[in-house]
């Protein structure tokens, strides 16, 4: 699967895109602690629930089964308009 | 219709573009939001404004979609900027087009109030020596 | 600023010409009232906008100093033409100008409401056979 | 005094306007008086509260004194915007 990083988010992981391919990792929440394990500068972030998360361009709040072809962002709170 | 563009824009041919399309059309709201020359006491040089495309357009889409099942529209206009964009820039432009002003003005109100709460759009504003990431407030 | 003309307007150029004169201004709203093709199922030819210039500019200044009391206005702009007016020409124009979005949306809300309800403007519309003046239902 | 007419009112007293010197309407019930009974047509838009009073370009409803270089209007409800 594909990890999208924007805004602040993307200087702290310090690529905007990376592909994700194991079998284990195979829902959201899943995801969210291969994430904090890979950065852990992410952790606090995700404690103080500031990390939004997109599954195919969507929100997703609670833990969802991903696939092998979806795309994940994960980014800030919002600032556009 | 839903445009994510670099380029400027100019509201009145925008607007003349769609409301050539319906002889109905009595009643057009706009919104236009710039980039301001101060932000929170620091004296802005310009904003970076990051975009993720897909998700902004199918974002987008469901506020019109939620819009169009509230208020009786005929049409909708939104046009946002990314990039860098200095002071006194267009960042965003919304237009309703109905047959009468409440419904014109109450959805255009509405599809702002979400644009800032669900679009995914990230501005980083530049001062004399450092730069900020925002976070809309509500 | 007050407008009250029978020449059509680039909303884009009267936009901008007040714009460009504060750089603190991040919020416009606008509204754009135009004249439909049908009203109370009759096929309008036409409208007659008859106008009591010297009250007309008397009372919108009223009511945009009404407005400035009530919202933080960095500035405001009505064009209000009169005459004969075709299918799709634009009517009116109102159009604030605030640091922030809520001040420039209610505020040009309500100087719509008072201008349909205050500013001496009379509807002659034509239809194919006969004709008829407006009364603003609020 | 000047007395302008509007819209379809202008139509019932068959000019846009009038002067009208009399130093007895001196007020403005004075005035309703004399344009009914100059126009007997407007009576019953006077008398429905169809009829709106501008004084020098400000809408009056109670009675007031008038002088002889105000601008009185009469006109029906407004249609603009």
């Amino acid at each position: 699967m594909k990890i999208k990083y924007f805004a602040w988010i993307k200087e702290i992981t310090s690529h905007e895109e990376e592909q994700i391919d194991s079998n284990e990792i195979n829902n959201l929440d899943k995801l969210k602690i291969f994430i904090i394990s890979k950065y852990p500068d992410l952790k606090k972030h995700l404690d103080q629930e500031i990390l939004r998360f997109a599954v195919n361009q969507d929100y997703v709040v609670e833990n969802i089964d991903l696939n092998k072809d979806d795309e994940i962002a994960v980014f800030p709170p919002v600032s556009g308009g | 219709m839903i445009k994510i563009q670099k380029e400027d824009f100019n509201s009145e041919e925008e607007i003349n573009n769609i409301k050539k399309l319906y002889s109905n059309v009595g009643a057009i709201t706009s919104f236009i939001g710039y980039v301001r020359d101060k932000n929170n006491n620091n004296k802005v040089q310009s904003i970076n404004l990051e975009v993720y495309k897909d998700m902004a357009y199918k974002q987008l889409e469901k506020i019109i979609t939620k819009a169009r099942s509230k208020w009786n529209l005929i049409d909708c206009l939104i046009i946002h900027r990314y990039g860098k964009l200095n002071i006194n820039s267009k960042i965003v432009f919304v237009t309703c087009f109905s047959e009468h002003r409440n419904d014109s003005f109450e959805s255009c109100n509405f599809i702002m109030d979400y644009l800032k709460k669900d679009a995914p759009f990230w501005k980083n504003e530049f001062y004399d020596k450092k730069n900020e990431w925002l976070i809309n407030s509500n």
